[in-house]
């Protein structure tokens, strides 16, 4: 029935699932609520958007250049539109202007429909404009960074965000915003752009922070427990790990062929 | 109405990723043209949203030319010419005809190689900038940077065949342990993220709970 | 007198240099190369788009009215489904544009998850179960256990495993300089590459008037310290 | 050093980049010719093509397009080069993708090919083969069932080279010049099935992933990025574009390290200052 070799992926799906599912349960009913520590890239973000507001100045925001149905980085991209709402909240509410850069069009009418509801939720839909609040620049890499540096600079953004799946335009974009004076947070799950981000930005929600965050951050609390979720699932590969290679040392693959059957 | 179309977004965000999941372990043929055609419908819807992004940038143009704003004249630059390489392309009828590839090479390329190329000033700009060794961290980012970098450049081998060397442990390790739980957790976290969305417990990247 | 190829070559390396000029500040030859670039770029897009639903929905929808085919007949579905998405700009009938989306986030986000659980999930481990027989395979063991660890999240289980996760994050900086070392080269390619194709006539006649109008403004600049400064 | 840390305090990143620029600009206007270190990839592809004899054919994959040419095409002048130095070793250029038929003929009229030696008898260019895997398997199947004319159109039974070149059994080496996935074909089809021997240039991105086959023994050489294209003109005594790159890359490099260096000066006088 199963194709050779995905024996061990259907299991690893379904075990991390069934982990994460469960204790996302636990948490929603209050049954056990796990603890998650903050990350300081999170509580950068508030303090970005505030620092922005107390100098007037602009906050802008990027969800990276990859598309919604990218086969890839479309967890970082839903993960970047998850942190936009909470971005986009945090903006409205401190009275900071917000710039959405968009690249890939499908990213589009969905980054509009999450800022125009953080718009009218404060009710400030007055402040919400239609084309240049979220603005659509271009689907292709380089457009898009010559326009969101461009902007960067004419704007003099005070707080700059750039997360979702960006490629080689990473250091452009987050070396401008430094240029500027902006405070940066970034996060993406390209690892080879993370490292552009560390460098040059103030914050770096680094891989799984990213995705992470983007739980951590939810409206609704009960979200949280899922990290503890992707927790255990982590622990298990520690376990497999550890116990894999200390089983090979002996001789024995056995691991390996699990995993490869 | 709305609620009937909300609640058949909701089967679609679960039977969709059901099928491709299913699709990758077990051999269907049926399964596997089906989750061929999600893919590609996804790739069509995509193609619409398009439209969208183009309306959306005429809109803001266009308002900066109506009401004289600043950069106004560059606003009639960038409509001019992105109606020329749609009229090119849609007479011509193929984006490899000569009169779309001259503009296409003239243009476009140009700009893209140097963008690409300019992340070499900006590496230099904060390599001064952020390499600043003022904690124990930053030291280890320092050191590895320096030596992977004596590693790659031909110089390193000639001020010494042991740089290379080092650079070569640091390179090997980074890759088996940092790059290694990188890769897991980026993978651990799809997962969890992909799980909220799939359930409906996660809104947002659907364009919020309205 | 100048030729197509000529005129081309003039353009790209004026853009070349407009487009660098932003290094020194941002300037109206920058935001010509910026302009041009967004509307190049997005028309090329369209046309391409323009292609895809051609060919990817139009034509099969054609061929499978024409000899049946159910599965040609559906795509007729994805093809309102993109209409719906134009919805977004009305407040009334917004809630169209929802399965749309719904379809294209269910196909990405299934397509990664299988593919990280895959690739980097299985493929990560079963390279990090190296025998510990010799001393980096050791060191690898340690270092990927502590760089993992860094990762969770809960308080409780992130303290009972003591120093580790602030190993994992030492490890962590490592792989960054390292990563971040590595991309100079290709990068320093690239913009090699551009700076050859400039080192020729009649491009290279351009390069001392870009410097001449940069150093001009710098004077200028220098006596009027009204100006804000970009750069 | 005061003054020197006063201006780029004041203006540090147009100096920078003013560096930078100077630092790339130089060698390329004037190589200086800074020592390259020759990698043992470099030499496996040096010496199995110094131990051609007449007579023996060497393939080469000529699959340059526009996305890798910076690092690939000078990798690909210099085997060329060093291929038609080699007396009576014949020559057969094969690629995929439309595009690199054009950059094939670009090199071989850089390298003077046809005033060099004789079309059909020392070298033929058979265009490219559409078909991926396939395509390359059919090729090393049989070379005159898959095609029937050369790259402008000539009957291959007018060759005389060809007479004796049928399949994947005739080729004594295979130099696969790419980015992408075809290293493999020809690893999968002349190598595993034929025992051709192959070796690769590559782009620096694809090195890794060839560095296993090297280190297994199944390929002879790897040629890395526009290094390895340097460090083979200095084996075959022809500096040419990329030994001018290595010289940029180097003192960029240089500056680099320079950079992270002063920074870190500059804090540590500060701290001096301060007490």
């Amino acid at each position: 029935m199963l194709i050779a070799g995905k024996v061990s992926w259907a299991l690893i799906t379904l075990v991390f699932s069934l982990a994460m599912l469960v204790v996302l349960y636990l948490a929603s009913r209050k049954i056990y609520v796990p603890q998650i520590r903050e990350h300081p890239g999170v509580h950068a973000i508030t303090e970005a958007v505030g620092r922005a507001a107390e100098m007037g100045r602009p906050v802008s925001f990027s969800p990276g250049t990859s598309s919604l149905y990218d086969t890839k980085y479309a967890g970082d991209t839903a993960a970047a539109l998850t942190l936009l709402g909470y971005v986009a909240k945090e903006a409205v509410k401190t009275g900071s202007k917000l710039i959405v850069g968009i690249a890939p069009p499908t990213v589009l009418p969905v980054a509009q429909a999450i800022v125009q509801t953080a718009y009218s939720l404060e009710g400030k839909s007055e402040e919400y404009v239609e084309g240049d609040t979220v603005r659509f620049y271009s689907p292709d890499q380089w457009g898009f960074a010559s326009s969101y540096i461009g902007m960067m600079y004419r704007e003099r953004v005070a707080a700059n965000f750039l997360f979702g799946g960006h490629a080689a335009e990473a250091l452009i974009l987050a070396e401008t915003g430094a240029t500027v004076g902006a405070m940066q947070v970034a996060g993406s799950t390209n690892v080879y752009q993370l490292p552009m981000y560390v460098v040059a930005c103030d914050y770096t929600l680094i891989g799984e922070d990213q995705l992470a965050a983007a739980a951590y951050l939810s409206p609704d609390p009960a979200q949280k427990g899922v990290i503890f979720g992707q927790d255990i699932a982590k622990l298990i590969c520690v376990g497999l790990i550890v116990l894999g290679a200390i089983l090979s040392t002996a001789g024995i693959k056995i691991i390996y062929q699990l995993l490869a059957s | 109405m709305a609620g009937v179309w909300r609640k058949i977004a909701s089967v679609v965000l679960l039977v969709a990723p059901a099928i491709i999941l299913f699709d990758f372990a077990l051999k269907n043929p049926t399964l596997q043209s089906v989750a061929t055609d999600l893919n590609n419908w996804a790739v069509v819807v995509g193609a619409f949203a398009l439209g969208i992004g183009a309306y959306s940038l005429v809109l803001r143009h266009g308002r900066m030319i109506s009401k004289r704003r600043p950069e106004w004249p560059y606003s009639i630059m960038l409509l001019l010419t992105m109606f020329t390489f749609i009229v090119t392309g849609l007479v011509t009828g193929s984006i490899t005809s000569p009169q779309y590839n001259w503009i296409y090479t003239a243009i476009v390329m140009p700009v893209s190689s140097t963008l690409y190329g300019m992340n070499a000033f900006f590496i230099a700009s904060a390599s001064y900038r952020a390499f600043k060794a003022k904690s124990w961290e930053a030291l280890v980012l320092l050191v590895a940077a320096i030596f992977l970098m004596l590693k790659n450049a031909p110089i390193g081998g000639v001020i010494s065949p042991v740089l290379p060397q080092i650079g070569g442990i640091i390179w090997d390790f980074a890759g088996a342990t940092g790059m290694r739980a990188l890769l897991i957790g980026i993978g651990i976290g799809t997962l969890a993220l992909g799980l909220r969305v799939i359930i409906g417990q996660e809104k947002t990247p659907l364009g919020g709970a309205e | 007198m100048i030729d197509a190829a000529m005129l081309s070559l003039l353009i790209s390396t004026t853009l070349i240099l407009a487009v660098y000029s932003i290094l020194y500040r941002e300037n109206p030859a920058f935001r010509i190369g910026e302009h041009l670039m967004v509307g190049a770029t997005v028309g090329h897009a369209v046309v391409l788009a323009v292609f895809q639903i051609r060919d990817l929905a139009w034509r099969k929808l054609q061929s499978g009215i024409a000899t049946g085919n159910i599965a040609g007949i559906a795509y007729v579905i994805p093809m309102f489904l993109g209409v719906f998405l134009y919805f977004q700009f009305t407040s009334k009938f917004r809630f169209l544009a929802r399965v749309s989306i719904a379809l294209m986030l269910a196909v990405g986000l299934s397509l990664s998850i299988r593919g990280l659980i895959f690739v980097n999930v299985i493929g990560q481990i079963q390279g990090a179960l190296a025998p510990l027989t010799t001393l980096p395979n050791i060191a690898y063991l340690i270092g990927v256990v502590c760089a993992l660890l860094y990762f969770v999240y809960e308080r409780r289980a992130s303290e009972a495993t003591g120093p580790l996760p602030k190993i994992g994050r030492y490890v962590l900086m490592l792989t960054m300089g390292a990563y971040f070392a590595n991309t100079i080269m290709g990068r320093l390619s690239i913009v090699i590459g551009t700076l050859t194709s400039l080192f020729v006539v009649p491009a290279w006649y351009l390069i001392p008037v870009a410097f001449l109008v940069i150093c001009a403004d710098a004077l200028i600049r220098r006596k009027t310290p009204k100006s804000a400064k970009a750069g | 050093m005061m003054i020197f840390r006063e201006l780029l305090s004041r203006n540090y990143k147009q100096i920078i980049y003013l560096a930078l620029f100077l630092a790339l600009a130089i060698p390329l206007v004037n190589p200086i010719g800074l020592p390259v270190p020759v990698q043992k990839t470099t030499m496996g592809v040096y010496n199995k093509i110094e131990s051609l004899k007449p007579g023996d054919v060497a393939v080469v994959g000529s699959n340059i397009g526009a996305a890798i040419y910076a690092e690939v095409y000078p990798q690909y002048i210099a085997i060329l080069e060093h291929l038609f130095r080699k007396e009576g070793v014949k020559v057969l250029l094969v690629g995929h993708g439309t595009e690199a038929p054009i950059w094939a003929e670009k090199a071989l009229n850089e390298i003077n090919a046809y005033g060099r030696k004789t079309y059909g008898a020392d070298f033929v260019h058979l265009g490219y083969i559409a078909g991926e895997e396939a395509a390359v398997a059919g090729l090393c199947r049989d070379i005159h069932a898959l095609l029937k004319v050369d790259y402008k159109g000539r009957p291959l039974t007018d060759l005389p080279m060809m007479k004796n070149i049928k399949s994947a059994k005739d080729f004594t080496i295979v130099m696969d010049f790419t980015a992408s996935a075809d290293s493999q074909y020809w690893l999968n089809q002349a190598y595993a099935t034929y025992g051709t021997a192959v070796g690769f240039g590559l782009t620096a991105i694809k090195v890794p992933d060839a560095y296993a086959y090297y280190t297994a023994g199944q390929i002879f050489g790897i040629l890395e990025s526009l290094s390895g294209a340097a460090q083979y003109e200095v084996l075959i005594r022809r500096p040419g574009m990329a030994a001018q790159g290595m010289d940029a890359q180097s003192l960029a490099h240089l500056l680099y390290i320079a950079l992270m260096v002063l920074c870190n000066a500059f804090v540590v006088m500060e701290r001096r200052v301060k007490k």
